[in-house]
């Protein structure tokens, strides 16, 4: 999102009063800045929810096997030693760390997951160059639309933003 | 059969050349430096060079990088880098040769073993013979000459000694120890023909004259007795510890094993429990005093004596109550029920002499007396009695000899009489008011303080000599290694004072050394063969035996009185092994009491006087006392309490300085041994550190025993402590790492403990410690339960606090097949070698400790600290005793026994080496060498007919805590005692 | 909980975000009491003492402590599972209470994974230092070292040494993850730029878009599921230290359920001893409720009595077992034995004094309430030394047996990590906000919304 | 008005980022690779002696066998320095004045020992014997490398635990004829002496890799 138009509301039920209309018009460009999670946003921005639960359980799963792999190579391949009569490849005193390396990965997934899917770390952003937008993570919701978005116009996008009653409608970032 | 040697002749003697004596460690270290095995711990090598430095310049140690090998300038004949080297020599103690051979690493003695063809080491040697090689090593040793404190040459100290002298002598007093040395006796007469006059003194504290006194009583003359346990079906022992301080208690220990697995029988009246006394099958409490009074009941009991020996028994028995009659009735039944010539009666040396001529007479009436192959003999004593004559005087004659102002001159050679002498005759005083006074000691003692010129003696491996076994065996005393410090050795300032100016020990002893005997043959074996004295025919004299057991008459008055006895410490004996920090460490067999002296008391006693172990208990006898802890020991008599002697030093010994308190303080000429005296309570506590502070099993099924009795009617008492595990999981799988079903699987090692035949008498310990490097940590280590003894020896008592019967397990690690500490490790540190060690890999080792914490049998000891740097008792000389073939344990590692495993790699080296098997009984492990009994065995369960194999099927055979699985590879034989039913 | 009877909602009045976002943030640049700040010194000098033990402990050697043969464990173990335990109410609350939706947790799960995050830090710190030779603590990690020797896996410690730095890194992860919309916020509020540049660093460009919070919650939930689990492996691993082994009173099947049990109940004492101060503190009473002091003291009360449940077992079972060495260990060796006191001090402050819970009362008598939280953390650490020292006093062969006395250092060291703990949470408290404003935001929203459709619990909870 | 963080500072934070994350695999990369090199394991580094004593003369030239200086490494644990007396029996005839071997004679006359610095230098604990090696066959120039070809003798082999388990896991491999083993140039020809085979029947080299085998 390198530009575009964003509109400025006092709270959230403004804010999602204000999205379907855009949404009527065939936009998809269009995102929300909240100060808090907003229940019914994702909903009304038709956002598709990302296959991130099984990347996690797969990279669990595999490193699970790895750390199995290895306790296996350690003791029972590389140099298996007489160790209280046991045997070698002694299955059930594995399992902990096989759960533990799951977990650990996992939730490496889990994190850094995240931060590819929402393009982080970023510090900078054309947003953060208009005046106010800081509140976005206090007590306004903001609502901007792309200008990348097939759709857009500036005047008549800026129009219909202006009509779902905000404080007031700002570009941001380099527009056409 | 050790090699013949001389002495290494590489090394420079610093003593000669007189030149700073530490620089003999500097220059003694470098000839191992590089020709140690690179087996050697080089770190180790590095803190030997290092300490040398340390004390050749008073600074610590310096890392040396890149590090240096020094090889020879001449190569020594005798040395082979790595390989030990060993030598028969024997060491003196109490005046008795025992035979030993030492292990020397590059011209370092580190280890003492027995002597097999020695009578009075049989191959065994014990505690104080193992802890010798450390007193050779002792930092604190004297290391050069003094007069008036000043250090003065030898040249000035020999002039003095041969001085010639006016007065014949008349004025001059020479003060030795007892000893059987020919060679000193010979110099002592050559010195009394340079000086007619002068007179000479024996005196120890351990005054052994009783039984010998006693024989003159019965038969007329100065004999020793002879004693042979393998002959004594049954042995009564009238408070004489035959297996612990006793003049030849390795011979006699090993032969009462050997009659003790025929199944022979002990009965033992003592009033402190010795060694020989946790042995016994019956044993009686008695105060020492009664001793007496019970053998004159025993006499009574067995009959079929002269008259006049019956009288005055009758009188010495009055005071009889009705246990002790009892007692004489059931052992006197016993006796008699035995063929004559099977029995043995033996007084103990703390008893009057009288007492000696009575169990002379009972032996005489079982027909125990006859030439050889009898349970008693008599010979010659090794050990001239003592006369008071012209030539020789008791120590009360010279004492008073020097109050009359009679000597100007006293040389003291050995001993330390100012410390040990008995109290009224005040000898420090007495010989601080002699113009002249000469000591030459290993130490700058008590006696040294109070005298002049002090004189540093040799060490016993650092010198020659000569001395004689108890049964009168010549045994010659070889140097492994040249004088450490500026010393001379007996022989050689006995010479000085004959006249000789320039004394030699090894030209002394051939000049003394009998004609006609193959020098070269003595010197390698350690003594010369049928030296030994021949039986004598000896003829009772009831009438004299009457006499002297009338002369002790009925129980004195007061006889409720309590009684103080004194006994020889276990561990530091008359206190001559007080700065030897093994010993120190040491658990008393009985007790388990190390770095101190306590008041040994019956837990009746200790109620009577309201105490518990560790109050301050004041001890008096005639006016004197002094304060010791109380330590309650099961099975002591009541109505008296014991001290042992050897403590409370205040010499130059760094280690003994003020370590408990000294019983010689209540200890006069009248009474060495036992005297009325009393005990209060006092204010105050004083730590005891004792090993062992539980003494029963509660119910646990750790040391088992049973009496015959139980025995024949089910022998199979162990059976359910033997075997594999049984499971859950369908029947045991042999574990297929350990390979044990492969017959052709080389050695599997294991090792068998015949607990029947455990005298408990440490030796093992002391061994252990010198071969593996063990080292100390002192009184307070041991108070935090940190002590590292690989081996230890629990004691276990069972039956009354009063009258129990004892079991002693040696206990080290039991190298389970299924062990608990290895698959706790979490860096594999311990684990199981193919041949069934169970390894410990200390430089693997990380430190969690939780080996430990899962060993059911805590045989495993931790490094909490580098004890090596922060024990005073491990640092310096002492390094040079190290045995290069173990590594010196770095702070925060785990260890425990290994079964020698330096041994056993060894033994396979050389046998590949010559493309062999490894064969049977080529690998014996330290304790099981050193062991007096033979209760412990080693070898391979592959080998079926191994003995270790064949104890293993013996029916006593079990295993410790054999119900959790871990499948020991050490097993253990039950206790099999033989009590008599009739003795209630 | 919510059905209980409760006094006060978990959040008083109807705040509107600016006025929760002003509130909740105030604390990272507000002027504090002095006080604050003298038991900020206090804590920082014990933990220099912690500092110069631990020095000293590393130079000379563990032989420093009170340890001996046979209790090679002492005081490095116990400390590592208390603290370990006390570890595990934060992940409970944020984790477990996240995925049951209880709405309480919102205001104190912050600090609860805070208190988590340092209690870890603490318990790290002692299976290093109670290795003899602790500068070879990396063995105990599969590396392809030139020696070609590697770990053991059959032992419990290696397992520990991946469970305890899988939670430290997990915890942190959660804990940092929850923070960033907050920290964004801080960004742009916080005075100074230097401030809002480093918290904004911290924020990594948070800009709260819808797709943010989408994805976050997600991410949020699934580290939410991989933590419970998680937790309850943690202490189950922890107390294999001691049951794969066969020392009486520590071989013990029930020992996983029993620690982790263990490990909660203290933990929410935890919360408590911090809770109730720190809202006094920072007068934020309306979000940090009496309501919260009471579930947590419910919570508290419930797993109490897991704790209870499980001695009784554990006793029980070594009756029914009826195994010499064990009975002899549990029933006098931990109740006669040398130490015993420490036994039944903890038989005191973990069975009887939650009981107080049982009254409405008490629980909302916050500063009882606190003088017992502290009651139970000292139990739960008797708890850990009668299973630890008192076992190892008394096992199989009684000739080994020996007492067990601590030393000056051993003491020094746990009064040090209380320190350290203490410091590193009010460096916490002072740096971000220890109550999460953007969830408060939502609950604030959701309880406006529920009212608007009141549901009856919620009108109760508006009450 | 312009943010609070300019364009550039994303490519700032997120090479901040990868540096540290790239340190944090290097610091524990490093030790692990630096252990292999030549250097981590102290080879190719001659060390100065104070004799300069030169190996390709005495064994090329002269061609002197290695047992003749390092007497004991048939019989004994460690291999032997010649005493001074063995140099000085050559070299009392032959170069007896060459100021290079001062050193010698000086030892030889003041009694004080040579110190040579030690160039193979085993960790403390590793107990190595040379007469079961060379008496099983393992040349001297397995471990020790064409010290004929030094001019100042220095270490090749690794001598890490490593590199000792590779050749006491398959002795076989790494062992010559007995009479072969002082040689520098043996290239295969000749039986070996019976391995470990021959001991210990079935244990293979269990023997030769347990901990105990090295580690006393």
């Amino acid at each position: 999102m390198r530009g575009g138009l964003l509109a400025e509301f006092a709270d959230a039920e403004a804010l999602l009063a204000a999205i379907p209309r855009l949404m009527e018009h065939g936009y998809a460009a269009v995102d929300a800045f909240t100060p808090r999670p907003v229940e019914g946003l994702d909903e009304a921005l038709r956002l598709r929810r990302p296959r991130l639960n099984w990347f996690v359980f797969l990279v669990g799963l595999a490193m699970a096997l790895l750390g199995l792999g290895v306790q296996w190579f350690c003791n029972a391949w590389s140099y298996p030693l007489h160790v209280g009569g046991r045997p070698a490849f002694a299955l059930p005193a594995f399992v902990p760390i096989m759960f533990e390396s799951a977990v650990l990965f996992g939730s490496f997934a889990a994190f850094f997951g995240l931060f590819y899917l929402i393009g982080l770390p970023r510090l900078h952003h054309p947003l953060f160059d208009v005046e106010g937008f800081e509140r976005a993570s206090h007590d306004r919701y903001f609502l901007a639309v792309d200008a990348r978005d097939p759709h857009f116009d500036r005047g008549a996008t800026g129009r219909l933003l202006a009509d779902t009653a905000p404080l007031r409608v700002v570009p941001f970032g380099r527009l056409p | 059969m050790p090699h013949i040697h001389r002495p290494p002749i590489h090394w420079r003697s610093l003593g000669l050349s007189g030149e700073p004596d530490e620089a003999v460690d500097e220059a003694e270290f470098p000839e191992g430096a590089d020709r140690a095995p690179l087996a050697v711990s080089r770190r180790q090598f590095g803190k030997l060079l290092g300490a040398s430095i340390a004390l050749a310049t008073g600074q610590g140690c310096t890392g040396r990088t890149p590090e240096q090998i020094l090889p020879y300038v001449h190569q020594p004949p005798t040395v082979t880098a790595g390989v030990p080297t060993t030598y028969a020599t024997s060491m003196m103690l109490d005046g008795y040769a025992t035979g030993l051979l030492v292990e020397s690493h590059e011209g370092r003695p580190t280890k003492v073993e027995g002597n097999p063809e020695h009578p009075a080491s049989l191959g065994a040697a014990g505690v104080f013979e193992q802890a010798h090689v450390l007193g050779l090593y002792d930092p604190d040793r004297a290391r050069r000459p003094r007069r008036d404190g000043a250090e003065v040459g030898w040249r000035q100290v020999l002039d003095r000694l041969s001085a010639p002298r006016a007065d014949h002598g008349a004025g001059l007093r020479l003060l030795l120890e007892p000893t059987s040395s020919p060679l000193v006796h010979a110099l002592v007469t050559q010195a009394r023909r340079r000086m007619p006059e002068m007179k000479v003194a024996f005196h120890a504290a351990c005054d052994r004259g009783a039984p010998i006194e006693g024989a003159r009583l019965a038969y007329g003359r100065l004999l020793a007795p002879q004693p042979d346990l393998r002959q004594a079906q049954v042995i009564v022992s009238l408070d004489a510890d035959l297996l612990g301080t006793m003049p030849f208690r390795l011979r006699h220990a090993r032969h009462f094993a050997a009659r003790r697995r025929q199944g022979g029988r002990l009965y033992v009246v003592e009033a402190m429990m010795s060694v020989t006394g946790t042995m016994a099958d019956n044993r009686l409490q008695r105060r020492s005093r009664d001793l007496p009074r019970l053998a004159a009941a025993l006499a009574l009991a067995l009959g079929a004596l002269p008259a006049e020996l019956v009288t005055a028994c009758a009188r010495v028995a009055q005071g009889a109550d009705g246990a002790d009659e009892t007692w004489a009735r059931a052992v006197a039944d016993d006796l008699r029920g035995r063929p004559p010539g099977t029995t043995l009666i033996i007084a103990g040396e703390r008893q009057p002499a009288a007492l000696h001529a009575l169990a002379y007479a009972l032996n005489e009436r079982l027909g125990n007396v006859a030439d050889m192959g009898s349970p008693l003999g008599f010979t010659a004593p090794a050990i001239p009695g003592p006369r008071d004559d012209g030539a020789q005087q008791t120590l009360a004659a010279l004492a008073g000899d020097l109050r009359a102002g009679r000597v100007d001159t006293l040389v003291t050679i050995g001993g330390n009489p100012v410390y040990d002498a008995p109290v009224d005759l005040d000898f420090a005083a007495l010989v601080r008011h002699v113009p002249d006074t000469l000591y030459a000691g290993l130490y700058e003692n008590e006696t040294a303080r109070a005298s002049r010129w002090f004189l540093p003696l040799s060490h016993g491996l650092e010198s020659w000599g000569d001395g004689r076994a108890y049964d009168g065996t010549v045994s010659l005393q070889q140097p492994l290694i040249r004088p450490l410090y500026s010393s001379r050795s007996p022989s050689e300032l006995l010479a000085a004072l004959g006249g000789v100016r320039q004394p030699d020990g090894l030209t002394l002893l051939r000049a003394s050394f009998p004609a006609g005997v193959d020098w070269e043959d003595a010197l390698s074996r350690g003594f010369v063969d049928g030296t030994a004295e021949p039986p004598a025919q000896v003829h009772l004299t009831p009438a004299a035996v009457a006499q002297a057991m009338g002369a002790l008459g009925p129980p004195a008055e007061g006889s409720t009185a309590l009684e103080i006895g004194f006994y020889l410490s276990p561990t530091v004996h008359d206190g001559r092994f007080a700065n030897n920090a093994w010993l120190q460490e040491l658990p008393t067999p009985v007790g388990k009491l190390t770095w101190d002296n306590a008041a040994l008391l019956a837990p009746r006693t200790a109620q009577q006087l309201g105490v518990s172990d560790g109050d301050r208990v004041q001890v008096t006898v005639a006016g004197r006392s002094v304060s010791a802890p109380a330590l309650v020991i099961p099975g002591h008599a009541a109505g008296s309490v014991s001290l042992w002697l050897g403590y409370g030093r205040h010499g130059a010994e760094r280690l003994a300085e003020g370590v408990g308190v000294s019983a010689y303080h209540l200890r006069t000429s009248a009474a060495p041994w036992f005297s009325d005296g009393q005990a209060v309570k006092i204010a105050g506590r004083h730590e005891l550190a004792v090993t062992q502070r539980h003494w029963t099993m509660h119910g646990r099924p750790i040391a088992l025993a049973a009496t015959r009795e139980v025995w024949r009617r089910d022998p199979k008492v162990a059976e359910a402590h033997r075997g594999v595990q049984p499971s859950f999981f369908g029947p045991p799988q042999r574990t297929p790492a350990l390979r044990l079903a492969d017959p052709s699987a080389g050695p599997q090692w294991a090792m068998a403990i015949d607990t029947s035949v455990c005298i408990g008498c440490n030796a093992c310990m002391v061994a252990c410690q010198a071969e593996n490097n063990v080292l100390v940590v002192g009184k307070a280590g041991v108070l935090v339960s940190r002590e590292m003894h690989w081996l230890r020896i629990d004691t276990y008592f069972q039956g009354t606090p009063e009258a129990p019967t004892v079991v002693h397990q040696p206990m080290l690690c039991q190298h389970c097949e299924h062990a608990p500490c290895e698959y706790v490790c979490p860096v594999n540190a311990t684990v199981h070698s193919p041949d069934g060690l169970n390894e410990m890999v200390y430089n693997r080792c990380v430190g969690t400790r939780f080996c430990s914490n899962n060993c059911p049998y805590k045989v495993r000891r931790f490094n909490w600290f580098d004890w090596s740097e922060r024990q005073a008792a491990n640092q310096g000389v002492v390094r040079m005793q190290r045995n290069p073939a173990v590594t010196v344990r770095e702070r925060g590692v785990m260890e425990k026994c290994s079964y020698c495993v330096q041994r056993i790699r060894r033994a396979e080296i050389t046998a590949r080496e010559q493309q062999r098997e490894i064969a049977r009984d080529e690998v014996v492990t330290a304790c099981q060498q050193a062991c007096p009994t033979g209760a412990i065995v080693f070898g391979s369960l592959n080998d079926e007919a191994s003995r270790v194999a064949a104890l293993r099927r013996d029916p006593r055979s079990y295993e410790v805590l054999h119900e959790l699985g871990t499948r020991p590879r050490t097993t253990y034989l039950l206790r099999l005692d033989h009590p008599n039913p009739e003795v209630t | 909980m919510k059905s209980a009877a409760a006094s006060e909602p978990v959040l008083i009045g109807q705040p509107s975000d600016a006025e929760l976002g002003d509130q909740l943030l105030a604390p990272v640049w507000t002027r504090l009491p002095r006080g604050f700040y003298i038991i900020m010194a206090i804590a920082g000098l014990l933990s220099l003492l912690l500092l110069a033990l631990v020095t000293w402990t590393i130079w000379t050697g563990i032989g420093l402590w009170g340890n001996d043969i046979p209790v090679a464990w002492a005081f490095a173990i116990i400390n590592f599972v208390w603290w370990i335990g006390i570890g595990h109410a934060g992940t409970f609350i944020s984790a477990i209470l996240l995925l049951l939706e209880q709405r309480w947790r919102t205001s104190i799960n912050r600090f609860a994974e805070a208190m988590t995050l340092f209690a870890v830090v603490q318990a790290g710190m002692f299976p290093v230092l109670h290795l003899g030779r602790p500068w070879f603590l990396y063995w105990l990690f599969p590396y392809p070292a030139v020696m070609k020797v590697w770990p053991n896996f059959k032992s419990a410690l290696p397992w520990d040494a991946a469970a305890v730095t899988t939670y430290a890194t997990v915890s942190l992860l959660f804990w940092y993850l929850g923070l960033v919309p907050d920290l964004a916020a801080l960004r742009d509020r916080a005075p100074g730029r230097v401030r809002r540049i480093v918290y904004g660093v911290f924020a990594l460009g948070w800009r709260g878009s819808a797709r943010h919070f989408q994805r976050y919650r997600i991410a949020y939930g699934l580290l939410a599921g991989l933590a419970t689990p998680l937790v309850i492996s943690v202490h189950s691993i922890v107390s294999a230290d001691f049951a794969i082994t066969q020392l009486p009173g520590w071989h013990s099947t029930i020992f996983p359920p029993y620690f982790v049990a263990g490990a909660i109940f203290s933990g929410f004492a935890m919360v408590l001893t911090l809770m109730i101060p720190v809202r006094k503190l920072y007068g934020v009473g309306n979000v940090v409720t009496m309501r919260h002091v009471e579930n947590v003291c419910k919570m508290t009360l419930a797993t109490g009595w897991v704790v209870i449940y499980s001695y009784a077992c554990e006793f029980y079972l070594a009756w029914y077992g009826g195994e010499t060495s064990e009975m002899y260990t549990m029933f006098h060796g931990w109740t006669t034995g040398p130490n015993a006191w420490v036994f039944w001090l903890s038989i005191a402050c973990n069975m009887l004094v939650p009981q107080l819970f049982w009254s409405k009362r008490v629980r909302n008598n916050q500063w009882l309430v606190w003088v017992m939280s502290l009651a139970i953390n000292v139990g739960m650490w008797s708890e850990r030394f009668s299973i630890i020292v008192l076992s190892l006093q008394r096992d199989y062969l009684p000739s080994s047996w020996h007492g067990y006395r601590p030393t000056m250092v051993d003491w020094g060291i746990l009064a040090g990590t209380i320190g350290l703990f203490t410091f590193l949470f009010m460096v916490f408290l002072r740096f971000v906000p220890f109550i999460p404003v953007q969830d408060m935001k939502e609950l604030a929203a959701e309880l406006r919304g529920s009212r608007a459709s009141g549901t009856a619990d919620d009108r109760k909870e508006s009450a | 008005m312009a943010g609070l963080f300019p364009p550039w500072s994303d490519t700032a934070l997120r090479v901040c980022l990868c540096l540290m994350a790239g340190g944090a695999v290097g610091a524990l990369a490093f030790p692990m690779v630096y252990a292999r090199t030549p250097e981590g394991q102290d080879r190719e580094n001659p060390l100065v002696q104070p004799v300069a004593f030169d190996h390709r003369h005495h064994v090329q030239d002269d061609g002197i066998d290695c047992r003749y200086c390092h007497t004991d490494v048939e019989t004994a644990a460690s291999a032997g320095m010649p005493a001074t007396e063995v140099c000085m029996g050559c070299h009392a005839q032959i170069w007896e004045r060459s100021p290079l071997l001062a050193p010698v004679r000086q030892s030889y006359f003041s009694g004080q020992p040579l110190r040579w610095n030690r160039v193979h230098d085993l960790p403390d604990f590793v107990y190595f014997d040379h007469s079961v090696h060379v008496r099983g066959g393992v040349g001297c120039v397995t471990c020790h490398g064409r010290v004929d070809r030094m001019a100042m003798v220095y270490q090749t082999a690794p001598l890490t635990m490593g590199w000792c388990l590779d050749c006491h896991r398959n002795p076989e491999g790494h062992r010559r004829p007995v009479d072969q083993v002082t040689s520098m140039t043996w290239i295969g020809g000749g039986t070996p002496p019976p391995g470990i085979a021959h001991f210990h029947e079935g244990r293979g080299v269990d023997s030769l890799t347990t901990c105990t085998a090295c580690h006393r």
